[in-house]
C-alpha cells in the first residue's frame, strides 16, 4: 500500500512493502516497528536506528510526539489522494466547533455574535486546574452561535461556541 | 504552651493531597511516626491514600469542601487521635487562623508560630518589619495599612516608573499589575483592586519599583525553638511563566560565595525577625548589578525544597518534624556544605504546544526516570485520573550532578526517559529549555519564558525527526487501517466484536 | 597500539541487557557518547533497546546464540561504526579473548588489558600474583597449575580443616566443595572437578581454608593508564544466599578507617601487580578477628557498584568511559570522601515463600519507590515479559542515608513502596530481613543467610495483618463470586460476554 | 452473605453486610475496598486504617501478600462449609501432579515411581534462569507416574510427575 505523508508542507511517499520493508521514493529501509506494553507508544527500529513515539489520532490528523517535538502529520493512501485532487481544490473547512478541552468555569467571553475573528485571537477564559486558561480561533472566521456566558461552569468537550 | 507530650507526637496528619503529602508521608515513615491521610472524592485512588498508615474522606472534590475544610479536618484529627498536622504547602499552610486553632486544640502546627505566619502573610506589615531589621527591600510604599488610591498616585513619581501594584495579602501573581506610567496608573489601581478583592477578599494594594532584569533567587532557612537559625544556601527560580516557577535549582550560577554569605545573613535576620521556627523560605529579587532586595517571606515548606536536600543531604521535611518536636537543628551553619548541583523541573499536566492549556485524564502508560543521580516526587501512577480540582503539577522531576553542565546534561537524559500517556505534559517545555544556549550560559531572568523563549528555538536542531515522524504515522495508519478491515471481515461472523473495536478506539483517542 | 582517534570514540556498543545495559547507555548519554544496543529475540521490547539510539539483533533468546555471540557482536560493531565496547558485568566481561580480538579490531574495550583480565581469571594464578606482590591470601594451596588429587590430598592436612576445594576458572560458587575431614576428601574433589569441567571446560582446582564467620568485603578501585590507582572505600557484601550476593553496603559497619585505609592500599598494590587500568573490585574475607585474606579480583563493573556512587559521589560508568579515553582520573585518593551510608537490595524475580524459586510472566503493574534518597536501577517495565533464559535479577533498589540506621530505615520505606505485579520478587525477603535484629545490629558473616536467618523470625510483629489479610480474601471472593453470577445472568442474553470471564480469569491466574 | 475464613487454623466469621459494612462476629467494621487501577492490587480502608495488598487465587486457596508476609486464606461461604461438615469429615486429598512452574532443564530427578516420599522432600531439580531449582512433595504420599527424566527440556506448567 502507499501513502502520500505530509508534514508541515512537505509530503513524503512512503510504501508499506511487507511487514519489514518500507520505499520511501526509491530508497528501500528495514523496519522493526512494534507497540509498547499495549500503549500508542511504539518503538521502530530504522535501518537499525532506535525511535520511540507516541502516536495518537488528533482532531483531523495523526499526531506525533518524538524527542519533545509534536509533529502533525497528514496520512492518505494514494487512491484516495488522487481521487481528493481529480475532485478539485480544496474542500472548504466548514464550521468549526469549540469545545471545552476540559471541565472548568467560564470566567469571560470575549467575542460576540457575528463578530469577524482572526486566527489566534482569545475567544474565551475557562478556569481549571487554578490557572486562566484562553481558548483561541484555530482561524480567521465570523462568530456563529455562543453558547455559554461568564460564570457557567462547562462539562469536558461541551460545544462552548462556533466559528463559520 | 503545648506540652512535652504533645511535642513527642506519633501521628501525624497530611493535611494536603498530591506529591507534596507523599513526601511527607515518606519521611514520617522513616521516622517511625504514624500517618493519617485525608481524601476527597477525587483522591480515592490517590497515592498518599495508598501509602498512609490511616485514610479518611473530608468531601467532594472541590477543594473549598475538603482540603480547605480545616473543621473536617480537626474531627479528623480527633478521631484518628493525630497529635501533629503536616500542612504541606498552599490549601492550609499559610493561614494562621489554623495554626492558631491547632494550637488551642493541643495539636503540634508543624510550621511557624501563628504569630509569624501573620506578620509575614501580609506583605505589607512583612515589609515594614524586615526594613527595621535591617533588610534592604525592594524601593516602594513603606508605609503600612490603607492607602487611597490618591496616596498611592501621589507617591508613585518617587518611587519611579516602572512600576507594579501588588495586593498585601497576595501571592500567585494575583491582584498584580505592571504600571509603565502615572497616565495609565489609575485604570490599572481600579482592576488590581478588583482582583485582589476576589481573590483574597482583601482590595488592599502597595507600590514596589519593577526591577527589570532581575532574578528570583531565594534563601531556605532552618530554626528551631532554641533561637538557632541557619540557611541551607539559595535556590535559583527565574524560570517562570505568567509568576508559576517552572524549574528551579541550587546553588544559582549568579550568586558567588561571598554574595551567599551575605544575602544568607540577611535571610536568616528577616527570619529572626518575626521570631521565627521551622521551614522557611525568604524570596530575594537580585538585579543585573548583584543589588538584592526582600521580596517575601513563605512561612512553610516549598515545592522545590528537593534540589536544597540534594546538594545539603539535608532531609527538610525530616529537620520540620525534629523541630516540631522540640529539638534542636541537627546540623551547624559551619557543616551546611553546597556539594554539586541541583536542578527540578516541574512536571505539570498541561500542553506547551497548546498555549500550555491544563490537560485532564487517566495516565494509561507512566515510565519513571531512574537511575544515578535522578529522583522523582509525585504522587500519580499508571491508571491514576488527573481532574481539573487541583495544581496541574503532577511531578517534580531533580536531579543532582557535580557540576551544573553535568546537571543539565543529566536533566535531559531524565526528561527523555519519562513517559507519561494519557496526559499532556509540559516535558518538551523543559526539554527545550535544557537545549537552549542562554539557558546553559545561565543567562535569564524572570521575564526569560515568557519575552525570549520560544518552543521553536532549538527545532532546528532536530529536523531529522520529520522523516521519522512522517514514517510513524504512516505505519500506525496502516495498520489501523488493516486492523479496522479484518475486524470489518470478523464482524460479518460475529456482531460481538465491536466492543474490541470501541476498546481500540478508546485506546487511541 | 590504539591510536588517538580511537580513544576519543563517539558511538558505544553495550555487549549487554538488562539494568546494567540501562545503566551504560544513561552514562553514554550524560557524555554526548552514541549508544548501540544488541538484544535477543526475547529482548525486542527491552528497555536497553528502548533508550539505544541504535539496536540490532543478535539472535534466539538462550545466551550461547545471543550475548555471548562474541562474532555477531563484532558485525554489528562494523556494521553501525562503534569504536567502542562495554561488556558490562556477566556475559563476555572477562573474557580475555574478547578484550584481544576488541584491541585487534582497533576497537577500545571499556575495560582492563586482557594480560590483566587473564591474570586475574586463573584463580590460583591471581593467588600466585599478589601473594608476591605481599598481599595475604588465604592460606591454601600456594603452586600454580595442575595439582593431582594425590597433591592436594597430601597438602590438605597441613592448610587444615573444614576447607574449601575451588574451581581455578571459577566463579558463582561453581566447582566449589566444602570439606569436612580428609575422609570425605576424595570423593568431593572428584564431583568438584566434574562441575568445574562441564561449567568453565577445565577441570583444575585448588584449596582453600574454609575461615568462619567470614565476611566477604571488596574495594572499589579505578585505575588510569598514567599509573594512578585509587580506591573508593569499601562495600559489605556478607548478604548472600548460595553464593549470590542479595544486598550490598558501603561502608561496611565491621571496617573503621584505619583498617579501611589499611585494606585500601593492599587492594590498590593487587591492582598495580597486574597493571591494572580501568575498573574493578578486590574480594577480601575478613574474620572475626579482623585479620583480611584476599580472596579474587573481579575484572569488571560490579553489579553492586552504586552503592559505592552513592556515598563517593563519583560516577563510576562515566569515570570507565573516560579513562577507556585515555583520560587521567578526576580524582586523587584524598579528594574520595565517605559521606553517609548506603545500601542496595537485589529484587530478583523469585518466589521467597517457595524456596527462591524464580519466577517469570509479564510484569503487569509496577510502581516504584521514589522520593528522596531514593535509586532505582532497573530495565523492566510494566508490560515487558520476564523470560526464563536470563539472570533473575530484575532491579536493584539502592538507597542513601546519613547514617546506617537512617539508610535501613529509608530501605524499609522504599521496599514497602515498591509493588510489582505479574511476578513473584523477593522483595519480602529483604523486608524481612531489615526487620531482622541481627542484620541492623551488623552481626552477620556470609553463612547468614543461609544458617542463622529465616522468613519467620520478624513474623509475629505482623499478627495483625493476619486479620486483615482474611478480610481482603473475603471481600475479593465475594467480589468474584457476585461478578460471576452477573456473568452467569449477561451471559443467558450474550455468549460472547465468555471472553470477559476468560479475562478475569486470566489476570486473577 | 456470611463466609468462614481460615488463615493457619485460625478461622474468621465474616459477614458482608453492605457494600460498606461488614460483620466480624459482632464487630461492625465500615469498609472502603478498591482495586488499583484493574490490577489485583486491592486498597482497604478499614475503619479508617489504609491497607494494601495483592490478593489472587493460588492452586487451592486465596494467596494474599501484604506488608511482605503471604497468607494463604480459605474462604467458604456458611453453607457450602455447613454441607461439607454435615458430609461428614475430610475430603482424601486425592493425586497431586507437579508442574514446571516455568520452562527449564531437568537436571536431575530425584526419586523413583512407587517410592515413599515425605512432605519436602527434593523430588526433581529443575534449571531455569542460570539457577537449579529444588521441587519438594507438598505432602507425604508414594510417587505416581514420573513423566520427565535428566536432560530434557520441559515447557511452563508441564507435568512433570504425580504423588498419590
Amino acid at each position: 500500500m502507499k501513502y502520500i505523508t505530509t508534514i508541515g508542507g512537505k509530503g513524503f511517499e512512503i510504501e508499506i512493502v511487507d511487514e519489514e520493508h518500507i520505499l520511501i521514493g526509491t530508497q528501500l529501509y528495514e523496519v522493526d516497528f512494534k507497540s509498547v506494553s499495549g500503549q500508542p507508544v511504539f518503538s521502530l527500529i530504522l535501518n537499525g536506528k532506535s525511535h520511540e513515539a507516541f502516536v495518537y489520532q488528533g482532531e483531523e490528523d495523526w499526531e506525533v510526539l518524538i524527542r519533545g517535538r509534536q509533529y502533525q502529520v497528514k496520512v492518505e493512501d494514494e487512491r484516495e489522494k488522487r481521487l481528493k485532487t481529480a475532485g478539485g481544490g480544496d474542500i472548504t473547512d466548514g464550521e468549526f466547533h469549540l469545545k471545552a478541552p476540559m471541565p472548568g468555569l467560564v470566567v469571560v467571553v470575549m467575542i460576540e455574535e457575528g463578530q469577524e475573528v482572526k486566527k489566534g485571537q482569545v475567544m474565551l477564559i475557562l478556569e481549571s486546574m487554578k490557572m486562566q486558561n484562553e481558548l483561541k480561533s484555530p482561524r480567521d472566521g465570523i462568530m456563529g452561535r455562543v453558547r455559554v456566558k461568564a460564570g457557567e461552569s462547562v462539562e469536558q468537550r461541551q460545544t462552548l461556541l462556533s466559528v463559520q | 504552651m503545648t506540652t512535652k507530650k504533645t511535642l513527642m507526637f506519633k501521628k501525624v496528619l497530611v493535611a494536603n493531597r498530591g506529591e507534596i503529602a507523599v513526601r511527607i508521608i515518606r519521611a514520617c515513615r522513616e521516622l517511625g511516626i504514624g500517618t493519617v491521610a485525608v481524601f476527597s472524592e477525587a483522591d480515592r485512588h490517590a497515592l498518599h491514600v495508598r501509602y498512609a498508615d490511616e485514610a479518611y474522606l473530608l468531601g467532594p472534590a472541590p477543594s473549598r469542601e475538603s482540603y480547605l475544610r480545616s473543621d473536617k479536618i480537626f474531627e479528623v484529627a480527633e478521631k484518628s487521635g493525630a497529635d501533629a498536622i503536616h500542612p504541606g504547602y498552599g490549601f492550609l499552610a499559610e493561614r494562621e487562623d489554623f495554626a492558631a486553632k491547632c494550637e488551642d486544640l493541643g495539636i503540634t502546627f508543624i510550621g511557624p508560630k501563628p504569630s509569624s505566619i501573620a506578620a509575614m502573610g501580609d506583605k505589607g506589615k512583612a515589609r515594614a518589619t524586615v526594613i527595621k531589621a535591617g533588610v534592604p527591600v525592594v524601593p516602594g510604599t513603606e508605609d503600612v495599612g490603607n492607602m487611597t488610591d490618591a496616596d498611592l498616585l501621589r507617591i508613585a513619581p518617587s518611587i519611579g516608573f516602572p512600576l507594579l501594584i501588588k495586593a498585601t495579602a497576595g501571592g500567585g501573581g494575583k491582584g498584580m499589575r505592571e504600571v509603565k506610567n502615572l497616565d495609565e496608573m489609575q485604570t490599572l489601581l481600579a482592576s488590581a483592586r478588583r482582583e485582589a478583592e476576589s481573590s483574597f477578599g482583601d482590595g488592599n494594594v502597595y507600590l514596589e519599583k519593577l526591577i527589570e532584569g532581575a532574578r528570583h533567587i531565594e534563601f531556605q532557612i532552618l530554626a528551631d525553638s532554641f533561637g538557632n537559625v541557619i540557611h541551607l544556601g539559595e535556590r535559583e527560580c527565574s524560570i517562570q511563566r505568567r509568576h508559576q516557577k517552572l524549574l528551579e535549582e541550587s546553588p544559582s550560577i549568579f550568586i558567588d560565595d561571598e554574595l551567599r554569605e551575605k544575602m544568607g545573613n540577611i535571610a536568616v535576620k528577616s527570619a529572626q525577625a518575626v521570631d521565627y521556627v521551622n521551614a522557611g523560605t525568604i524570596e530575594f529579587l537580585v538585579d543585573k548589578d548583584r543589588n538584592f532586595y526582600f521580596l517575601e517571606m513563605n512561612t512553610r515548606l516549598q515545592v522545590e525544597h528537593p534540589v536544597t536536600e540534594m546538594v545539603t543531604g539535608v532531609d527538610i521535611v525530616a529537620e520540620q518534624i525534629r523541630i516540631a518536636r522540640g529539638r534542636q537543628l541537627s546540623y551547624t551553619q559551619n557543616q551546611i556544605k553546597i556539594n554539586g548541583h541541583s536542578i527540578e523541573c516541574r512536571i505539570n499536566a498541561e500542553d506547551p504546544f497548546n498555549g500550555f492549556m491544563p490537560s485532564t485524564g487517566r495516565i494509561t502508560h507512566s515510565l519513571l526516570p531512574t537511575g544515578p543521580g535522578v529522583r522523582v516526587d509525585t504522587g500519580v501512577y499508571p491508571g491514576f485520573e488527573i481532574t481539573p480540582f487541583y495544581d496541574p503539577m503532577i511531578a517534580k522531576l531533580i536531579v543532582w550532578g557535580e557540576t551544573r553542565a553535568q546537571a543539565i546534561l543529566r536533566m535531559r537524559r531524565a526528561l527523555e526517559e519519562y513517559r507519561i500517556v494519557g496526559v499532556r505534559t509540559n516535558i518538551p517545555f523543559h526539554q527545550t529549555l535544557m537545549d537552549s544556549h542562554r539557558f546553559m550560559g545561565g543567562q535569564f531572568d524572570t521575564r526569560f519564558v515568557e519575552e525570549r523563549f520560544s518552543m521553536e528555538d532549538v527545532m532546528e536542531v532536530r529536523t531529522i525527526d520529520t522523516e521519522i515522524a512522517a514514517i510513524l504515522a504512516t505505519l500506525v495508519a496502516h495498520q489501523q487501517t488493516e486492523r479496522n478491515a479484518n475486524i470489518v471481515r470478523r464482524n460479518e461472523r460475529d456482531t460481538s466484536n465491536w466492543k474490541w473495536v470501541g476498546r481500540w478506539e478508546r485506546m487511541h483517542r
